[in-house]
Parts: C-alpha cells; sequence; structure tokens
C-alpha cells in the first residue's frame, strides 16, 4: 500500500490526513499554538501513530496552510485553493461552490465538477469577517468553542454589535454579559455580523448549488444556520469539516504518487 | 462660606479613575473597569469618599466622563474625554499645546489653547492604533502590560509587524518568538507599529510644542520613546497619566459651579446616590 | 390639528418620510410613469415637461449594504452603495427609468452597472461639464437637448417649450417654498428643527413636484402656527457636505445640544436655494441654473481675480449664510471616497476658520453603526472653547 | 520634525525587453530635467497624462512636471508613504486617489520648507509656474487636485480643459452628438492656447503644432502596430515591461524621442518574434490584464507571474492609443490641428461603440476585452483593483461579470492593492491568490 499525507497547518489550527488508495486511514487536528514547527511534528505524528505508520512509511506529503513552510519533512507545498476544492469535490462531487471559514480568513471557491477551482475570493485582512472572531468571543463568552453553534441557536432577543472591530466586540460582548444579556443572544448577533460579510462575497462570486461549507468556522452550526438564511439555500457540511484542505492535499500527494513524482 | 469639593469620575473602557478635590487632589482611585466591575463605578466612587473622609452629600459637583460616561446616574454633567483631559493637562502641564491620549479603546489629539480644547482628532473604529493593541498583544507574548515599555527599551534589533490587524498581529508575534526572535525586538516592532498609527492621526492637528502624553498608553516608556522618535523632541508625562481625564473632569465641574456663581444661576443636581452605571443605552 | 391641514403638515411628511416612495408607489399603480434619478444635478424640470414623475432615489443608513457589494466594488462613495443597493433589493420596482448625471467619479463611474443591473426601460446619462465658461455652458445645452430628445422619444411626444417653461415654473415655486421654510430657521431658537426641515425635504425628493409645493405650503402653516415650540440651545450649528438623505445624524447634532439651523447639502441650501431665470429658450435658462448657479465641489469655476477673490467665488456663500442664519458653529460632513469634497476639505476649512467660526470635519461611511462613534466627537466639537 | 526615514531602494526588476530597461534612464531624464529647464528660464506647468495637450504644450515649449508620474515614481521607490501621510495630516482622506495625496503632501511639505523636500526621489517635484487640469469623464481629481494644490501655492494659475466625450448609450448613437462635442473641446483647447500664450509671452506657432500633430499621429500609429507584434507565441513582450514601455506614450508624445523610442521598439520586437524569443520559453497561460493601474511598488509580481509559466501579451491600461487609420474617418483630412486633436480624442473614445452595438447587452469596454482575448489567444483575466482610484477601478467586477453575460466564463483574479500606497500591499498574500489563481488555470485548461 501506498501511504500519502496532507499536512495543514493553519492559523488557528493543524490539521493531518493520512491517505493510502484514495481512502482516510487516519487524521487529527490540533490547536497550532505559537510554535508552527513543533505543532506540525505533533500533529504529524499524533496522525501516523492512529495510522500505526512511521514517517517513513508516507510516500510523499504536501503541507499547506499559513505555516506550510514549516513543515520541513514535506515533499512539497501547494496552494490552499486547491486543495480545498480537491478535498470539497472527494467529499461532494455536486458541489460548485465552497465556502471555507478558517481562522485568517474566509474564501470561497467557485468549483469546476472535477475537483478544480474556477473562481475564488478572500476576505479582508481584519479578523472581524474571520473564524478567529468566534474564537475571540467564546473565550471571553467562557463557552467552549464547540458549544457556541448549539447554543446560539436558542437564541431567541439577538443582541447587534455596536463595533466592527473583533478587539472591541470583545469588550463589547463581556459588558453586555455583565448587563445581563444572554450569551446565546450575543453569539447569534455574532454570528449575523459574520454570515451577512459571508454573504456578500458569496453573491459577489454568485452562488451556484450545491454550495459545501468547510473549514473549522462550518463547525459551528448556528454559523452555518444563519448564512443559510441570508443565502436562503440549504448548505453541504461535511462531518468533519476542518480536514477538508488536509484532505485535498492528501489528494494531491496520492496523485503526484501515482504520475510518479 | 463651607468649602466646595469637585468629584470627576473617568469610565474609561479599561480603567475607572475617580478623583476629589478642593484646591488640590484630596483622594484617587484608580479600578480596572474590568466586565464585573463595570457597573461597580459607584463602588469606586464610594472608596474615593472613604479616602477622602467626604460623605457624598459633601460633593459639591460630580463630572463623568469617558468611553462609559453616558449612564453614571450620579454625575450632575457628561462632558467628553476630550475636553477633561485638555482640562486636566492645562491643569497639570500649562505650557502644554497638544495632547496625545491612548486609552484602551481609542486613542486622541487635543489641540491646546489656554488650557482648553480648541481642535482634536480620535480614533475608535480599529483596535489597531489604541491602547487594547498592546493589551492583546502582550497577553499573547505571556508579558505584563507593565514589563512591556522597559523590555522594549532593551531591544537590539526591531522587527516589523506585518499585520494591522491586532489579532493577528497577536499571533503573529507569537510565531515570531517560537521563531527564536528576541521578545525586546518583537515589543519594540509592536511599539513602533502602534506609534506610526497615533503619530499619523495626530499630525492632522499641526502638532505645536510642548507636547504631552495622558492616558495609560503614558505609563509604557517604550511607546513613549518611540512617539519621541517620531515627533523629533521629548514629551512631557503627568504624573499619574491615568488620572488625567478625572482631575478634568472634577475642575471642569469647579469652573462650572464657579461660572454659576458668578451669573447668580442656580445649578441642577443629580441627586447624591450611589447607584449602578451601564455602558450601554 | 395638524392632521387637518390641507395638503398634510408635519404628520404627512413623517408618512413620506418613513415609507421613502409610497407615494411613487400609488400613482405607479395609478398609471403615472416614474423616473428615477440621482444627485441634485438632474434637471428635473424636463422629466416633468415630459409628463414623468421625477424620484429621487435614496439609500438606507440602517440597512447593511449586501446586494450592492456583489456587483461594485466598495470603492465607491457609500450613499451611491447604499442607494444601489436599495434598487437591487427592490425597493424601488415602480421605476420606469433611470437619469445619472455626471457629478462625481462614485456616480459617473456607477452609472453603467447601475444601467445594467437594474436594467429599467429608459437610462440615460447627462454628460455635464466641468467648467462654467461659455464654452462649457453651450456644451451643456446641447447636452440637455439631447436628453430632451432622448426622453421625448421614450415619452412618445415632443417636449414643448410651453412644457418645459410650465415645468420651470412649478419647480421655481417649489423652490421658493423651501426658501420660506429656511427663513424659518433663522429665528433664535429656530422655529423648525433641523430634524423636522430635512425630514420635510426628503419627503419631498419622493413627491411630484404639484404636491411637493402643496405639502410645503401645509408644513410652513402648521410651523408658523405652532409660533416658537422650541427652547434655547448653545450652539447654531450649519452643516457643509455631499448628501445626507436621513436624520440620524442631523438628529444626533441636535440631540447632543444644538441647533441645526442652516445647511449646504443637498437636499438643502444647495438644492432649493437657486431657482431657474425664465428665459426664451428654456434650456438655456436651465443650463445656466445647473452649472453656474448651483455651487458644488463637482462643477469646476475658473479662477478669475486673486486667491482671495478665488475662494470667496467657491465659498462665499456658504460665509453668507453663516453671517445670516446666525452660525456659531460648522460641521463638515463628508463620506469616504467623495472626491469633489475629498479634496476641497483644506479650503473649506480654512476659509470657514479664517471667518471666526470653529468647524468640525467628520469623514463618515453612511451607516447607523458610525454613529456612536460621531457622538462623542460632536460632544466634543461643542464644549471647545469658542472664543 | 523628524519624517519616516527612506526605505532602500530595491534591486532592479528584470525585463524582458532592452527597451523596457531603457526606461528608468529616460523617466529620470525627463524628471530631472524640469528642474534644469526651470532654472534655464522655461515655463513649467503640472501636467495629467491623457488631457489632449501634449502636442501643445510642446509646440509652446512649456516643460511638462507629470504628477502622476512623479506620484508613481515616489511609490515604485516605496517612498511615497512620508508624502501619503503628509496630504493625510492636511486632512486629505485617505480614500482619495493616491497619486493626487502623494503629490499634495509634496507639495505642501516643499512649499512649507522653501525647498525640496529631504532626499526627495529624483531630486523632486519641480514647484510649477502653472497647473493644467481637465474636466472630462476620466476623473474628478484632474480638475480637483491642481485647485487643491493651491491652498498651498495661491500664486499658480491653472487652467482647466474641458474634454468629455460621447458615452455609450442605447437611447442614441454617438454619431449623432460628436460635431458639438468637437466643437467644445476645439474652444477649450484654443483657451488653452491663449492661457499659455499669456502666461509664456509667446505666440503659438501653428505650423509647428500641425507637425507635432502629424507626428502623434504616426506615433500612435507605430505603437499600435508595435503592441500588435505581442499576439506572437511566445509573446515577445508581457505588461510587466508595457508597465514601463507606456513612458514614452503618455509623457514623450509629440517629440521625436517618443517616436523613435516606439521605432527602436518595433525593430526589437519584430527581432525577437523571429528568433522565437518570448518573455518566457514555455507559455502555459496567456493572460491579459483587463483593467486597473499597477501597484508601481509590486512590478515584480509580474515576474513572478513569469515564473508561473504565465505572460501577459496584452492589457487595456496605458493602452492610450488606436491605429489611426482604423477609425470611421480619415483624419488626415482634418487639417486644423485643434480639431484634429479633438477629434482623434472623439474617435479614441468611441472606437469601441459600434462593436458594442452588434452584441446586445454588450458594452466597449467589454467588446474591447473580448476582442483582446481572441486576438491574443487569452486564458484568463487578471485585473488589479486600487482602492484610492474609482476612475480605472470601478466597475471591474461588472465587465466581468457583463464579459460571462454575452461572451463566455474565462478565468479571473482581481488583485486588490493600491497605486502608490505600500500599506495596503501583502506580497505572500498576493502570491497566494497568484499561486491558487494558476492552479485554476490550469483546471480550466485540463478540462
Ligand atoms: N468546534 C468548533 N466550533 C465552532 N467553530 C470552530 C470549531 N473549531 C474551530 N472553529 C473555528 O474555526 C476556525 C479555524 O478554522 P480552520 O479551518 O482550522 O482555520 P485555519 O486553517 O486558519 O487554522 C477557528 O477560528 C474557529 O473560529
Ligand atoms: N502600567 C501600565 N503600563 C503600560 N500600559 C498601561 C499600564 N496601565 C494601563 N496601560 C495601558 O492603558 C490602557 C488603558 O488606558 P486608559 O487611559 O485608562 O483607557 P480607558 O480610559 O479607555 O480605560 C490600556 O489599554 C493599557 O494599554
Ligand atoms: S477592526 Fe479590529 S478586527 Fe479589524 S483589523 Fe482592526 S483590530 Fe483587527
Ligand atoms: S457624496 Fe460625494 S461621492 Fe457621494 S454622490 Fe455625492 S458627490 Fe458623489
Ligand atoms: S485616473 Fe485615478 S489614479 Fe489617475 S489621477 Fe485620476 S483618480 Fe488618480
Amino acid at each position: 500500500m501506498v501511504y500519502v499525507a496532507g499536512i495543514d497547518i493553519g492559523s488557528a489550527f493543524s490539521k493531518a490526513v493520512v491517505m493510502a488508495e484514495n481512502k482516510i486511514i487516519a487524521y487529527q487536528v490540533l490547536p497550532s499554538g505559537g510554535n508552527y514547527k513543533l505543532t506540525a511534528e505533533q500533529v504529524t505524528e499524533k496522525t501516523l501513530t492512529k495510522a500505526k505508520l512511521s514517517l517513513k512509511d508516507i510516500a510523499y506529503t504536501v503541507a499547506i496552510g499559513y505555516g506550510a513552510a514549516s513543515v520541513s519533512f514535506s515533499s512539497e507545498t501547494a496552494s490552499d485553493i486547491s486543495c480545498l476544492a480537491r478535498g470539497v469535490y472527494y467529499l461532494f462531487p455536486n458541489a460548485r461552490t465552497a465556502i471555507d471559514i478558517g481562522g485568517q480568513f474566509t474564501r470561497v471557491l467557485k468549483l469546476d465538477g472535477r475537483g478544480k477551482a474556477t473562481s475564488f475570493l478572500l476576505s479582508e485582512k481584519c479578523a472581524a469577517g474571520s473564524g478567529r472572531f468566534l474564537q475571540v468571543i467564546a473565550r471571553v463568552l467562557q463557552i467552549d468553542l464547540e458549544d457556541i453553534g448549539e447554543l446560539s441557536l436558542k437564541s431567541k432577543n439577538r443582541v447587534d454589535f455596536n463595533t466592527g472591530c473583533a478587539v472591541f466586540a470583545e469588550s463589547e460582548a463581556v459588558s453586555r454579559v455583565a448587563e445581563g444579556a444572554a450569551k446565546e443572544d450575543i453569539l447569534a448577533g455574532l454570528h449575523r455580523t459574520l454570515a451577512a460579510k459571508i454573504q456578500t462575497m458569496v453573491e459577489r462570486l454568485g452562488i451556484e448549488p450545491d454550495c459545501a461549507v468547510v473549514g473549522g468556522g462550518a463547525k459551528d452550526i448556528g454559523l452555518v444556520r444563519s448564512i443559510e438564511a441570508g443565502l436562503a439555500c440549504k448548505l453541504l457540511v461535511p462531518d468533519e469539516p476542518q480536514i477538508v484542505a488536509a484532505l485535498g492535499a492528501a489528494l494531491l500527494a496520492g496523485e503526484k504518487v501515482a504520475k510518479g513524482g | 462660606m463651607k468649602s466646595q469639593y469637585f468629584a470627576g469620575v473617568d469610565i474609561g473602557s479599561t480603567m475607572t479613575k475617580v478623583v476629589v478635590m478642593n484646591q488640590t487632589t484630596l483622594a484617587s482611585v484608580i479600578g480596572p473597569t474590568g466586565p464585573e466591575h463595570r457597573k461597580l463605578a459607584n463602588r469606586v466612587m464610594e472608596e474615593a469618599l472613604a479616602k477622602a473622609r467626604l460623605s457624598f452629600d459633601e460633593i459639591t459637583y460630580v463630572v463623568a466622563t469617558g468611553y462609559g460616561r453616558i449612564n453614571v446616574p450620579f454625575a450632575d454633567k457628561q462632558i467628553t474625554e476630550i475636553s477633561c483631559h485638555a482640562r486636566g493637562v492645562g491643569h497639570l502641564l500649562p505650557e502644554v499645546r497638544t495632547v496625545i491620549d491612548i486609552g484602551g479603546q481609542d486613542s486622541k489629539g487635543i489641540k491646546l489653547k489656554e488650557g482648553r480644547a480648541v481642535d482634536f482628532v480620535m480614533n475608535d473604529k480599529c483596535a489597531a492604533g489604541t491602547g487594547r493593541f498592546l493589551e492583546v498583544t502582550a497577553e499573547g507574548l505571556g508579558v505584563s502590560l507593565e514589563e512591556m515599555g522597559r523590555l522594549s527599551l532593551e531591544a537590539e534589533n526591531r522587527v516589523e509587524i506585518s499585520s494591522i490587524c491586532t489579532v493577528f498581529a497577536a499571533q503573529e508575534v507569537v510565531a515570531k518568538l517560537s521563531e527564536g526572535v528576541a521578545l525586546p525586538d518583537i515589543i519594540a516592532g509592536l511599539h513602533e507599529a502602534i506609534a506610526i498609527r497615533i503619530y499619523g492621526m495626530v499630525r492632522r492637528l499641526k502638532i505645536e510644542r510642548e507636547v504631552a502624553l495622558t492616558g495609560g498608553g503614558a505609563k509604557n516608556i517604550g511607546l513613549v520613546k518611540a512617539l519621541e522618535a517620531k515627533l523629533g523632541f521629548p514629551v512631557l508625562v503627568p504624573p499619574e497619566p491615568l488620572l488625567t481625564g478625572a482631575i478634568g473632569a472634577a475642575l471642569l465641574g469647579k469652573d462650572i459651579v464657579q461660572e454659576a456663581a458668578e451669573k447668580g444661576e442656580t445649578l441642577v443636581r443629580s441627586e447624591r446616590r450611589l447607584t449602578e452605571a451601564s455602558i450601554f443605552t | 390639528m395638524p392632521g387637518e391641514i390641507t395638503g398634510g403638515g408635519l404628520t404627512t411628511v413623517d408618512k413620506y418620510y418613513q415609507d421613502y416612495g409610497c407615494r411613487a408607489r400609488e400613482l405607479k399603480k395609478q398609471g403615472k410613469q416614474i423616473i428615477g434619478y440621482l444627485c441634485a444635478f438632474t434637471p428635473v424640470e424636463i422629466i416633468t415637461a415630459a409628463g414623468f414623475i421625477p424620484f429621487r432615489i435614496k439609500g438606507d443608513v440602517n440597512e447593511p449594504i449586501t446586494k450592492a457589494d456583489t456587483e461594485m466594488e466598495t470603492i465607491v462613495c457609500p450613499l451611491v452603495r447604499s442607494c444601489f443597493d436599495m434598487a437591487l433589493k427592490g425597493k424601488y420596482e415602480f421605476l420606469d427609468g433611470l437619469v445619472v448625471p455626471h457629478a462625481c467619479d462614485s456616480i459617473c463611474r456607477t452609472y453603467d452597472i447601475w444601467k445594467y443591473s437594474l436594467n429599467l426601460p429608459y437610462a440615460h446619462f447627462i454628460n455635464m461639464p466641468h467648467g462654467t465658461g461659455d464654452a462649457s455652458l453651450e456644451f451643456y445645452q446641447e447636452v440637455l437637448n439631447t436628453f430632451r430628445t432622448s426622453l421625448a422619444k421614450f415619452a412618445g411626444k415632443e417636449i414643448s417649450d410651453q412644457a418645459l417653461a410650465e415645468a420651470i415654473k412649478l419647480h421655481n415655486q417649489n423652490r421658493a417654498r423651501v426658501k420660506e421654510l429656511y427663513q424659518l430657521r433663522k429665528a433664535s431658537p429656530p422655529l423648525i428643527s433641523g430634524e423636522e426641515l430635512t425630514k420635510v425635504l426628503i419627503a419631498a425628493m419622493s413627491l411630484p413636484v404639484e404636491e411637493s409645493i402643496e405639502m410645503l405650503g401645509g408644513v410652513i402653516d402648521e410651523v408658523k402656527g405652532r409660533g416658537a415650540l422650541f427652547a434655547q440651545k448653545p450652539a447654531r450649528i450649519m452643516v457643509i457636505g455631499a448628501q445626507v438623505d436621513d436624520i440620524a445624524f442631523i438628529k444626533l447634532i441636535e440631540d447632543s445640544g444644538a441647533w441645526v439651523v442652516a445647511d449646504d447639502l443637498c437636499p438643502g441650501a444647495r438644492e432649493f436655494l437657486a431657482s431657474v431665470d425664465v428665459t426664451a429658450d428654456p434650456i438655456a435658462g436651465l443650463a445656466e441654473r445647473y452649472l453656474r448657479k448651483i455651487k458644488c465641489g463637482r462643477t469646476y469655476r475658473e479662477m478669475t481675480g486673486n486667491y482671495e477673490e478665488y475662494l470667496e467665488d467657491r465659498f462665499g456663500h456658504m460665509g453668507r449664510m453663516i453671517d445670516d442664519f446666525g452660525v456659531d458653529r460648522v460641521v463638515l460632513y463628508i463620506y469616504k471616497y467623495c472626491d469633489p469634497y475629498g479634496f476641497e476639505v483644506p479650503q473649506i476649512k480654512s476659509y470657514i476658520e479664517a471667518k471666526g467660526t470653529p468647524v468640525l470635519y467628520l469623514e463618515d461611511e453612511y451607516s447607523m453603526s458610525t454613529i456612536g462613534r460621531l457622538r462623542t466627537r460632536i460632544q466634543a466639537f461643542l464644549e471647545l472653547l469658542v472664543k | 520634525m523628524s519624517e519616516e526615514k527612506k526605505p532602500e531602494e530595491r534591486k532592479k526588476r528584470r525585463t524582458a525587453t532592452e527597451a523596457a530597461a531603457k526606461i528608468g534612464p529616460i523617466q529620470k531624464a525627463n524628471i530631472q530635467g524640469v528642474a534644469q529647464a526651470r532654472e534655464e528660464g522655461k515655463k513649467v506647468a503640472y501636467t495629467f497624462i491623457c488631457c489632449c495637450y501634449d502636442e501643445i504644450i510642446r509646440a509652446m515649449d512649456i516643460v511638462p512636471m507629470w504628477t502622476e508620474t512623479y506620484a508613481g515614481i515616489c511609490g515604485a521607490k516605496r517612498d511615497a508613504q512620508r508624502f501619503l501621510e503628509r496630504a493625510e495630516s492636511e486632512n486629505f482622506s485617505r480614500s482619495l486617489c493616491t497619486y493626487a495625496l502623494c503629490g499634495l503632501g509634496f507639495d505642501a511639505w516643499r512649499e512649507e520648507l522653501g525647498e525640496m523636500p529631504p532626499e526627495a526621489p529624483w531630486g523632486g517635484q519641480v514647484r510649477p509656474d502653472m497647473m493644467l487640469g481637465s474636466g472630462q469623464m476620466l476623473c474628478d481629481p484632474r480638475n480637483k487636485w491642481y485647485q487643491a494644490a493651491q491652498h498651498y501655492m495661491p500664486d499658480v494659475p491653472i487652467y482647466d480643459v474641458g474634454l468629455p466625450w460621447p458615452p455609450y448609450e442605447d437611447d442614441y448613437d454617438y454619431r449623432e452628438v460628436q460635431d458639438y462635442y468637437v466643437k467644445y473641446i476645439v474652444k477649450e483647447l484654443k483657451g488653452l492656447v491663449k492661457f499659455l500664450e499669456k502666461h509664456t509671452g509667446k505666440k503659438m506657432d501653428w505650423e509647428r503644432l500641425s507637425e507635432l500633430v502629424d507626428l502623434t499621429d504616426k506615433t500612435w500609429n507605430l505603437i499600435w502596430e508595435a503592441y500588435e507584434l505581442r499576439r506572437a507565441v511566445p509573446t515577445p513582450m508581457g505588461t510587466g515591461d508595457a508597465m514601463n514601455t507606456m513612458v514614452p506614450m503618455v509623457f514623450n508624445m509629440g517629440t521625436q524621442e517618443g517616436y523613435d523610442y516606439y521605432k527602436d521598439l518595433y525593430d526589437e520586437l519584430k527581432l525577437k518574434i523571429a528568433n522565437k524569443e518570448g518573455v518566457i520559453p514555455d507559455e502555459k497561460y496567456r493572460l491579459v490584464w483587463g483593467g486597473g493601474l499597477p501597484s508601481w511598488f509590486a512590478l515584480s509580481d509580474f515576474n513572478y507571474f513569469n515564473s508561473k509559466g504565465a505572460v501577459f501579451p496584452v492589457e487595456t491600461t496605458y493602452r492610450m492609443i488606436e491605429a489611426i487609420y482604423n477609425f470611421d474617418m480619415d483624419l488626415t483630412k482634418i487639417t486644423d490641428p485643434l480639431e484634429h486633436i479633438a477629434w482623434r480624442w472623439v474617435k479614441f473614445w468611441t472606437y469601441w461603440h459600434d462593436r458594442a452595438r452588434k452584441r446586445p447587452g454588450s458594452h466597449p469596454d467589454v467588446e474591447r476585452l473580448i476582442k483582446y482575448i481572441e486576438d491574443y489567444k487569452i486564458d484568463g483575466i487578471v485585473m488589479h483593483e486600487a482602492f484610492s482610484c474609482r476612475s480605472w477601478h470601478v466597475g471591474l467586477i461588472w465587465q466581468l461579470n457583463q464579459l460571462k453575460r454575452v461572451y463566455r466564463d474565462i478565468p479571473s483574479l482581481i488583485l486588490e492593492s493600491d497605486i502608490v500606497d505600500i500599506s495596503s500591499y501583502n506580497e505572500a498574500d498576493t502570491r497566494a491568490r497568484i499561486d491558487a489563481f494558476i492552479d485554476t488555470l490550469e483546471a480550466v485548461k485540463s478540462r
């Protein structure tokens, strides 16, 4: 069996996927922390342990993401966009649009139905438009990132933010809580803010069904629902949305091996 | 005539400051505005009164200022931070013509004439360029705010911070640290980044000497030095820069009372009862 | 009783303001045709003369801009973006046509986007020159004639000189009423608040001119009838800028302890205070008004005399208004990406300050979300020491 | 007051053609020549490109100080920030044209000092005797900028030339209005000549003007022919170079040097084609630079594209010419030089109207893209949205949408940054976008 790996050292989380014969053998997600080099080693090691393999068993490794350059043992680095496209295609061959909500950017891709992106858009360099915003608020509200989605769905009385800055929103959220606002209502406000930004990007690119949503932000059901409401369409969400780009990187590695790379 | 007392309450985004004055400052208290403390401006006030050994009834006039000024139910009047900082600096450092105030949620430049504000500029839209930028990045680096200034002075090879966004800058510096860049060099880079932004903004006012630095940012020697390098001359810092706004508020209260007395008007005052404040209407 | 005044007073205004375009929608149902336009440089007289109802397209500060950003870059004046956003969202589904004058880059560069995206039966760009010299005036008359011919074709009938003269008379009458209303701001305290007046002018932009005249008459009667209603406030403010089509900003100033008593804004003094001269060829009078009489940053006024005289020529009307209306502070309120006014900020500011009136320059984004930020600035401005 | 220190100059960018490599010195001579000429007593005017007055100022021996270029040069040297900040501190919004801001910041500084700001790039922007603005559909800064500059130089007179052109409309054809456009422009140009005569004390030499107008016609034709050579596969010259070779096209029109430059370029391209010498040997993707001025501080991005196998045989930006003989009227018959200039202007701006009319829903800008896509065998479109200039950068999204509606879907990339303001630029980010775009090109190609 030929094993290949895709490693995505994201700004917030690092992901590794090991595949063989086009099937996922094992994967792992870890927070990126400060040291990308170290994280890269850890996430790979954990994945390999799960797969009961060692690094030398891997025929080809493709690294992507913010810290791709820190993956000293990769065979090559590739573009996030093309790996995302591959990953989405693998999971949802019918998807023609994909939204990736990552820690630093939100990306919107147009897909050709063969695993390639035909065009794409990236959000601005302001944390208020990225998944990082979710982390910031989750932290100050002292809620686990995993729980914010479900919780926000309980909102009856959305609180809209006075500020467009993620940092100030953090203190605003805190004061709101102190003044008695429910956490779910604050989260719902947060989701609305983010969803509106994402919606504009999607519409600018032109939405075509099916539309998939991936990246860490897709784990947030509240955000997903909010985007769905804005776009008036149902979104496809994979079971493990965060590893899609890493999966694409592994697929690319597979292609390379097949080509005899 | 019995002696008159004035209180200034500055509810900042980060710190709540209260002073009680007559001719001089009788008591001052600085407490965090932190989440759970936000509505507790009344506690800080109580503390200041206790220190000054006065009852609330004895205070002639209370002026509230700062980000949270709007909802201080026990204040007689609300006045913006801009006027208060100007008045405070005019009192403390009469030779000053330009004030740069670096607070937690905003930073501003104020032009002074005869100890009063005549023009100003302000940034409160993006955390980059405010004190919060340093708070967030310091937290990321695991350095206390107090240490930031001193550490940055040890820099030998300042690095450039490429992210404008505070959130991403915090992340960038963590990565830099893990790459082995020296901590002081990173911190100096942060100070440089914020100094560029603040200087660019304040310059709209046609900076005139002397220049005073107030607000929490002025407690950071690294930032002071970075701004001085931009200005090309030294700046003045009041003994306790955090209190400038509250002192100004108290003094403005005094001005109001005096003016009313001269005109023979009676002033409307709030009920002397300490209640909780809120930030949002 | 305000409700009983014929033509409706402030209550009617309120209705038209709150549900902007409701009257146009009704008229449309009755078979009238509505032509939407942008900017005070649209010669509405020609539209009225052709038998259409001119309707000024307005944005909405409360509504985040979303749809527009899918077709249009965001480096455009946010007011224009908001107008386009509202149009795309179907707020103005009753329009039969669109007329866009060559006002500023934001408007000029987006005309094609408007035209192709809204795809209305009629669209026309009025290629107004920038200069005000004789050659420019002559050229502009030709441009107006091109518009006249084009609109006549769409209407299926000539636009006669007589119809034009008639329309000019009506629109002048409308302007005269606004002027009368402005007189009521001169009292101290003013008889009509800035917020009310802004509402009136905005409501008027959405009505056929005859109805606007009637509504304004009702407002004047009501305001005069109610007498001195307002309390004294310590400051009288003039707002100078490009466009303000919502009361939020004016209200913010008035809530901060001042009256807004004068403006150089659109809609406002800039749009209403100059009237059209009656000329043998009505187009000549129109050209003269729009090109020379309206003083706006979009028009390039040739320099005659020295620099001081030049500034007087460009901004003298602001200075006179400050004197006539007893203004003691000026707010210069300009949107991001506004080229005509953005470049004039240092000159306007120093011109007015030289006259001894303090100026607060605010750059804004056309959104309610900035109101909180503006509040501190306005309050601080009102607290500033005035000599 | 201390100012930001000057950043180090970047090392020279590699060009494909000799002609492009020559531009640096030419441009430097252009700028430094202004100071020289001024010392010799010649009159200096602030000027804008694309304002029709090239031959007129040359015939009157006015020395042009091209203010947009000067800002562009500050940008290219990565030394514009201090001037932009200066303008901002004068209360000019950072959202305005950064050429204008850079220029205004420079003027404010120079006038305050009474001499050139320290270490001004290439000797600095010389104080003018007059400023020649323009009212037209190209942009507002063309008349607002110089008006604003008077705040610092109240004694410097301005002449503003009205130069409109007929818009593309459904309800009438430009031929119905072109006569009055031309009539107006001629009057405006006459006014300009009068203004120049007044301020120089010289009379216009009409014969010389006619000669220069002819020379410009010849140069236009030559440029068009030279640029069309780039259709060759592999293309001998890309947009990166064209951002240099455009210099004489916009700054040296109506001069023999300008003509000669394009003669050399033509010969060089011919030779390269004969030798099958391309920008890169193995072209994978041919792209059109479909809109927007470049980021002057990041021209090396074009080299980056090249390194990924992509070339730009054509661009819409700075292609400010068409072949005169392709116009729908015989311009040689118009012998009055001012009239000639006016017709050339109107014909240039209406050149694509007829094609657009033939394709329902189309538009001249879209037609031009379609023609280039076909003529130059284009695989994708790259545009640049510079935040500070509405003129060239609003409508890009719409053009792409429209292209898709009336023609076909073609991969496209819109880069976002600015012409001068480097703080809007992030190299890693830009290159990541380019990488991804290359991937999409591959995806489409391999279909
Ligand atoms: N369980 C979760 N629930 C909600 N959001 C999550 C969850 N896990 C991660 N996220 C969001 O996803 C983002 C990270 O997404 P990811 O695709 O890993 O980005 P990157 O590749 O930039 O690290 C975080 O900023 C966070 O907002
Ligand atoms: N001891 C200190 N050393 C350095 N910086 C400090 C110190 N104390 C406060 N600060 C800075 O001051 C800011 C708060 O300043 P302050 O003027 O009180 O603002 P606000 O009025 O908005 O609360 C914080 O963001 C922090 O950056
Ligand atoms: S507004 Fe806030 S989140 Fe956005 S860039 Fe500034 S600091 Fe970052
Ligand atoms: S506000 Fe300025 S940019 Fe906006 S439409 Fe008016 S003139 Fe144009
Ligand atoms: S075209 Fe754009 S870049 Fe050129 S001067 Fe006008 S606004 Fe500036």
